[in-house]
């Protein structure tokens, strides 16, 4: 037999903090995220899930589903009449976010009214924004990073530094320039493409047909001229980053990539990347994004995903993650208004020495833009360069 | 139709009714019936993906590849039966060595495919502590070709355990007899094998050749681990489109889905009629 | 025909054999090497440093991966087994048209791409209320495994006849008698292997899971499969072994003893 | 039940119409065989004889009429309700028990107590003179052990019917011989009635009392073997119970004329007009004397009897021959007749003989 | 060549050792064959027919001795250099190619003109009454027509010795009769040496001119069906080739003392001491007149002889009677005997006869 549908939004919402917290004790929250890192499961399954379970009460189950797999499970289980479902807390942003919420896929708004709330870091468009949308309280912030290649210092000393000097970089030195063909690359080429159109400035605002084009047209251009000198000579990209990742461990090319800018180190302790790889930042700037934790429209239980992902905003559960032993995820809130006791200890954090200085980080960050930019460019890419039509 | 026929098609039915009402909701979503955007009756996205070269080419990779992988396999098969086929200790461990890897699974094989075979995998770190290379560059591209030469040997390395074991129990039923007839009636040990006992093998293999082919040109871990990114084997690109963050390019899927049925609907009227064939032997 | 080997068709013999030596202990020994290698990076032969980490996931994700997996695997061979039995003697009995219908009708779910049948399928399986759930997965894989059963049995019941059976009834028995304690204990050798095939079926799926588990059910291959898109190659090798080595155990011990039986009897 | 109490018939079958398939098989059989009797069905390959047995024992049901057994009208029971067990040719052991299992089988289904099973099974088991075999597996038989078994297993299932489908059939000589004396002695001192197929007479004439001759879709002849061998009621049947000979000739005046010369006509033989004349190889004898005359052709040696083909104007005929004095082949030798042994019919028409 | 003509034996065994798997089989065995001989190999089930069979093709090699085919030692060749072709006791033909490809291999594969292969497999065909069928394939064919296609497939390589096994064995009696034709029919004009096995004596004779008899791992006795019937030459062999009556007695002065009375003693007789009698149903008759009373047991009609049962002493035996004159069960009669009928051996020990 099926459950009691769960309480709507407006109902919850309706209720003190406090009571939520008492409906969620003794629950399960079903968390989709991405399971592909050893360090985040960690996190989550040996600091986050007994905290959980001691502090609240709640059994935390994760399931191994990426963006466009929760988009089309929740999609399917509208389509079925699913209610309730059997996902509450989607690890969601971007473009997912917006079609999401776009099919009314969501729950909410929740998320203003999370205690931890009040520290997040509003002021900083790469948190309040998510790919230009407002998450109108949909969507919870969890983490920041920011895009980044990946080098090796002992194979090359001296990287190009600018998206053009990476240009004379590629020709110089042909077969060991890549980029995959999944959400890396893809950002890799939004990067490229913000640096030919001067900055993110002619793209934001919404979507527009103009700027793409004008934008596109560059960057297919550029793509054209580097493209006899990319890894096979452009003709086959890996599938996904993990792909880029190993040939560049194994010196089949010279530069990886990632959407975390700590995420070389991560993997140069788990000796998946050679110990000399560190991240490189262009200075053109480079994308900088949040992640955010959503509840599905069927969550089973909502009390129970406001619960936990007010807790994955608390400083001690932000602290830890940022960790560089960790995850080394850049926190969301606003470590000046924190109390004393946390403000000491974000700002006296051990960090990795090998990774990037915050400042420059700051200075390099571009926000994102209407996703889409990216579905169009995706789709021309595939039409153009993946499959080769001109 | 008798009771006894009617009973024994609607128990087969049964088995089949997940394929036949995929078949069913995939015709639907095609024509704009059911699923995310289902806007009525239209035929147009069939028309837009039937019309995509990409959608011919994702096909032809796939059942090239496969083909090619399954008659690798058919002769491996063939040959090691072939060497085998009397009951001597050596034969024994030969048969058992190659039905051993039978449990394999595909994604555990595509696996090895990738850690063997890349540029940078264990042949050509071989190679290099030959002395034959001094970079990855230089070995020959075997994962994410074109041409798929990785996955075809990956596969055809997957599949021989199955033929194999389908040979020898070929061999183990009328093989010896054949042979001997063949010899008593002058042909010699090489010409009784040319003409007799490999022919006949091949009959009977065929149709397990044919599922052969069938699985290889459905397989989606395999294809997508050792596949390239053009053309997309046809299961990477359909599974590539159903999870399409364009929800409007999502029931692109369904009518690849439909492709994909369709191949295999060709391939199990083609094993049933060379199961027939092969069976009156 | 006991003529010696020439010296060519004696190296031919000796090749062939390493080759099938090689082909089984290759791919052993390099997901052994790689589950527990550490940083090791062409043109390394070897790794240049060591670590369990992955193997302690035994004891935790990877072990409850494995958990799942065999229990799911253990119901679809039971189950397609029994199924597999009815349909395969069903069809056994037709002839002529309805036999060829029949048995094309068993094989299109080994035939149907398990994407494509995944993906055709999946909203019923939601509309059932099966999606992301155990069963619904087990319901799905047990699809293809009945398919192959079915026609496994085919096979069986087409070269034997029902005279067991009838020598039974004539007995005394009466049907689900005979089914109880003729039929299947007097194949139950048969049974096995199509509950092993079976078996062997859901142990390696992975799109149908993916797709009707949503990620929900998580199998020892989805396992595999995610950490290998996700670049963690140790832990897919840890997992791929899980995979492999049992069921190879298994059907090694199986070839050895069956032929040990056959001695016994002849 | 002693056999000296008034009992019903063991089988009756009346009026049956047996199916081959789907098609119409054999038309209004009818017959009874009674308790403690053997019967032997003969015929042709083809001619039906497995298929009338599996309609007897409901394993395929009959096309119309009755099948009774001990006055019961079985037609509509099932298989295990009827009282009836079927052999198959080859004997067919559960191969997943042992020996005792085996035989015990139709008890455990009848769920008999244990103690009455082991005392049933060890009688049955020693009946056939395989008690010591009991804790074997199937497998491990003989072929005339299997045989034994199987007889052991139907019989301890007290049917009032027992068929045997060629029970002797594909045996090499020994064993055939122990398979014979097997149902033998599994059928003395039991009340079922059993029913055999052969499509051997010698065989048939070896085991059964009486023998039922399937022909053409019928039961053409029922009786002992004696009367079979010594009176077959038609040429055709005397074609099939093999006897040797057959010539054409013609009656007239109480006056058989045919290729073995004017013979005075024997007493069962039409009044007049042409006839057909069939004749075992005892029929004629070398006879320097007679004034038929013949030459050899062929000399056969069989384990028992030595015949000679001879000629005689253009039909040939083989003639027994004492095996003290042979004649060569080439031979020229007379030919002699005792008209009491010639079966003489109406000739229903030209039929190819010469 | 023409028969005429001194040709050198097909086939000759010298001291040949025929193995069973890894264990001595048959030991020293010597035979000769002519062309165009027919020789049937006959011994019990499991006495080392097909591996006798096997060890002549070169399909197994032999223990010790040689094999020669028309003069020339093959007892080291392969299979296919022998001159000599094995059929199997079911047909094998080739499922992947036509009855015309089937029956053409023996040609292929010696390279033969295409315009003289036709015409060689037209001929096959044609004596085995299957020109019609060339372009059939072996699945449409009865089984029958299968045995045929072999034989013209392993004639049409004119081979010197062709072994068949067991060709007869598992048919029914109509198939029976094809396939013996067939054999017959296929050697005709065949110069090649026919070595036949079967387990079954009366059909050695209808096929063989020579009969060799398999016993305890030896060559018992060779010669022609007459020969051994009528004068087989131990006791063994006459047990062996189903004659039905043995009895024991004894041989003093000439005078052969038994359950049948003192006789004179045969001349082939032992001198003096126990001996072993066997005698076909020929060997006695029912006479009145007859001092030696007996009882009738049992009455056995068979197609072309009845015989009874009677018990002397305490032995059985069976008398073959006259169809017109034949006893009731129970009946006292008298058993008269021709001693030069009954064999006589010396008695090998007590071998459990009564
Ligand atoms: N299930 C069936 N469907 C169609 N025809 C059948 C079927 N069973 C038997 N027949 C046909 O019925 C006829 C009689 O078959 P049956 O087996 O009863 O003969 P039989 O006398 O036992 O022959 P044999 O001596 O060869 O055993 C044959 O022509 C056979 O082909
Ligand atoms: N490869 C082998 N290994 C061991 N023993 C064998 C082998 N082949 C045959 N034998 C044994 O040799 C003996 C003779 O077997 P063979 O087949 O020659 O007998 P047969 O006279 O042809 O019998 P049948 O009449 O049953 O065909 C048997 O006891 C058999 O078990
Ligand atoms: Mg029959
Ligand atoms: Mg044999």
């Amino acid at each position: 037999g099926r459950a009691a549908p769960p309480p709507s939004a407006a109902q919850l919402s309706a209720l003190p903090w406090d009571s939520v917290v008492t409906r969620a004790r003794g629950t399960t929250v079903t968390w989709l995220m991405w399971r592909g890192d050893p360090s985040i499961n960690a996190y989550v399954d040996h600091w986050v899930a007994p905290r959980l379970l001691a502090t609240y009460g709640i059994t935390l189950h994760t399931v191994d589903a990426q963006g466009p797999g929760i988009l089309n499970a929740l999609v399917v289980e509208r389509e079925a009449r699913r209610i309730p479902g059997t996902a509450d807390l989607l690890w969601i942003n971007g473009e997912t976010f917006a079609n999401l919420r776009h099919e009314g896929l969501l729950y909410g708004p929740w998320a203003g009214r999370l205690p931890n709330a009040a520290y997040v870091d509003s002021a900083s468009p790469i948190i309040s924004r998510d790919f230009e949308q407002d998450p109108s309280g949909y969507e919870s912030p969890w983490g920041r990073v920011q895009f980044a290649l990946i080098y090796d210092t002992v194979r090359t000393p001296d990287p190009p530094r600018t998206v053009d000097a990476l240009k004379q970089w590629i020709l110089a030195h042909p077969g060991r320039f890549a980029y995959d063909r999944s959400f890396t690359g893809m950002t890799f080429l939004k990067t490229v493409m913000y640096a030919l159109s001067g900055g993110v400035a002619p793209f934001q605002g919404g979507f527009r047909e103009t700027a793409y084009d004008s934008g596109s047209a560059r960057l297919f251009g550029w793509l054209d001229d580097v493209r006899p000198a990319l890894w096979h000579s452009g003709n086959d990209y890996a599938s996904d980053v993990a792909a880029l990742h190993r040939m560049f461990a194994n010196d089949e090319i010279d530069f990886s990539m990632s959407n975390n800018q700590n995420d070389v180190l991560t993997k140069v302790r788990q000796g998946i990347l050679p110990a000399t790889a560190r991240p490189l930042l262009l200075r053109d700037g480079t994308i900088a994004n949040a992640h955010y934790v959503g509840i599905a429209f069927n969550a089973p239980n909502p009390a129970g995903a406001m619960v936990v992902a007010n807790f994955l905003l608390s400083p001690e559960a932000q602290f830890e993650k940022q960790k560089p032993a960790v995850w080394d995820d850049g926190t969301v809130l606003a470590v000046d208004r924190l109390p004393v006791l946390w403000r000491d200890r974000f700002d006296t954090l051990a960090r990795d020495p090998r990774a990037l200085p915050r400042d420059s980080l700051a200075k390099y960050a571009r926000p994102e833009v209407a996703p889409r930019y990216q579905e169009r460019l995706e789709a021309d890419w595939e039409r153009r360069v993946r499959q080769g039509h001109r | 139709m008798t009771r006894s026929a009617a009973f024994g098609i609607a128990a087969a039915a049964i088995v089949a009714s997940p394929v036949l009402l995929g078949v069913g909701y995939s015709v639907l979503a095609s024509f704009g019936l059911a699923g995310v955007g289902a806007t009525g009756f239209t035929t147009a996205r069939v028309a837009r993906v039937l019309g995509a070269a990409a959608t011919w080419h994702a096909l032809w990779w796939s059942a090239s590849t496969a083909l090619v992988a399954t008659a690798l396999a058919g002769i491996a098969a063939v040959l090691v039966g072939v060497v085998a086929r009397r009951g001597r200790r050596i034969d024994r461990l030969t048969q058992l060595l190659s039905v051993l890897p039978l449990p394999i699974p595909h994604i555990v094989a595509a696996v090895v495919g990738v850690l063997l075979l890349a540029q940078s995998g264990l042949l050509a770190r071989l190679a290099y502590a030959a002395g034959m290379i001094h970079t990855p560059a230089q070995m020959p591209v075997l994962v994410a070709d074109r041409l798929g030469i990785g996955f075809t040997l990956t596969l055809a390395w997957k599949e021989f355990p199955f033929l194999a074991l389908v040979t020898f129990s070929l061999l183990a039923t009328r093989g010896v007899a054949m042979e001997e007839a063949a010899r008593t009636l002058g042909a010699d040990a090489w010409t009784a094998l040319r003409r007799v006992t490999v022919p006949m093998l091949w009959r009977g293999l065929l149709p397990a050749m044919v599922v052969v082919f069938i699985v290889i040109a459905g397989s989606y871990e395999a294809a997508t681990l050792l596949g390239p990114s053009n053309p997309l084997p046809l299961p990477t690109l359909t599974y590539d489109r159903y999870l399409d963050i364009d929800l409007t390019r999502r029931g692109d899927a369904y009518v690849l889905t439909m492709l994909g049925l369709a191949l295999a609907a060709v391939g199990v009227t083609i094993h049933e009629w060379v199961r027939a064939w092969s069976e009156r032997g | 025909m006991g003529n010696a080997l020439s010296r060519g068709a004696v190296a031919f013999r000796v090749g062939l054999g390493a080759a099938l030596l090689v082909s089984v202990a290759v791919p052993l020994l390099l997901l052994l090497v790689w589950s527990a290698g550490r940083a090791w990076f062409f043109p390394a032969l070897v790794p240049s440093d060591f670590s369990g980490d992955a193997w302690a996931l035994l004891g935790g994700s990877l072990g409850r991966a494995a958990a799942t997996s065999t229990g799911i695997a253990l119901v679809v061979g039971a189950l397609s087994g029994a199924l597999g039995f009815v349909v395969g003697r069903a069809i056994a009995q037709l002839r002529g048209w309805p036999r060829h219908v029949a048995a094309a009708l068993a094989f299109l779910p080994i035939a149907a791409p398990s994407i494509a049948l995944g993906t055709g399928a999946q909203y019923y399986f939601l509309r059932l209320g099966l999606g992301g759930s155990p069963l619904g997965v087990i319901l799905a894989h047990t699809a293809p495994a009945a398919g192959l059963a079915s026609l496994y049995f085919l096979g069986v019941f087409s070269v034997t006849d029902r005279r067991l059976e009838d020598e039974a009834r004539t007995l005394g028995a009466r049907p689900w008698q005979v089914l109880l304690r003729v039929t299947i204990p007097a194949f139950r050798r048969q049974i096995a292997e199509a509950i092993a095939l079976g078996f062997l079926v859901s142990w390696s799926q992975v799109p149908l899971t993916l797709l009707v588990g949503g990620g929900l059910v998580r199998t020892l291959p989805l396992a595999v499969f995610s950490y290998i898109r996700a670049g963690q190659e140790r832990y897919a090798a840890v997992g791929a072994l899980l995979l492999i080595v049992p069921p190879m155990l298994v059907l090694g011990m199986a070839m050895v003893g069956t032929r040990r039986a056959a001695v016994i009897a002849a | 039940m002693s056999a000296t109490e008034p009992t019903p018939a063991a089988l009756i079958l009346d009026h049956l119409d047996v199916r081959f398939g789907d098609s119409l098989g054999l038309r209004d059989l009818s017959l009874e065989v009674a308790p403690r009797e053997r019967l032997v069905v003969v015929g042709a390959s083809g001619s039906g004889k497995t298929s009338l047995m599996r309609t007897i024992a409901g394993l395929t049901s009959a096309g119309a009429g009755r099948v009774l057994v001990r006055a019961l009208d079985v037609t509509n029971l099932p298989p295990e309700r009827r009282g009836v067990v079927y052999l198959h040719q080859t004997p067919v052991l559960f191969p997943h028990l042992s020996i005792f299992e085996n035989v015990a089988f139709p008890l455990r289904v009848r769920r008999v107590p244990a103690a009455e099973l082991r005392a049933r099974v060890g009688a049955a088991l020693d009946a056939v003179r395989l008690g010591a075999l009991v804790q074997r597996h199937p497998h491990t038989l003989s072929g005339g052990q299997a045989h034994r078994v199987a007889l052991a297993r139907a019989m301890v299932a007290r049917p009032h019917v027992l068929l045997l489908d060629e029970p002797l059939s594909g045996l090499d000589p020994e064993l055939r011989m122990e398979v014979r004396g097997a149902i033998l002695d599994a059928h003395r001192d039991q009340d079922a009635a059993l029913v055999l197929v052969s499509h051997d007479l010698e065989e048939a004439g070896l085991l059964g009392h009486r023998v039922a001759l399937l022909l053409d879709g019928r039961i053409a002849q029922v009786g002992t073997t004696q009367d079979i061998f010594a009176r077959p009621s038609s040429a055709a049947i005397a074609r099939f119970i093999g006897i040797a000979n057959v010539l054409h000739g013609n009656v007239d005046n109480g006056v058989l004329q045919s290729s073995l010369g004017p013979l005075p006509a024997p007493p069962n033989a039409p009044q007049r007009g042409p006839v057909v004349i069939a004749f075992r190889t005892d029929a004629l004898r070398l006879d320097e004397a007679s004034a038929v005359r013949a030459r050899v052709v062929r000399v056969h040696h069989g384990v028992d009897r030595t015949t000679v083909r001879v000629t005689l104007d253009h039909a040939e005929v083989d003639v027994r021959v004492d095996a003290l004095c042979i004649p060569e082949v080439g031979d020229a030798v007379g030919v002699a007749c005792d008209p009491r042994r010639l079966l003489v019919y109406a000739d229903p028409g030209n039929d190819g003989h010469a």
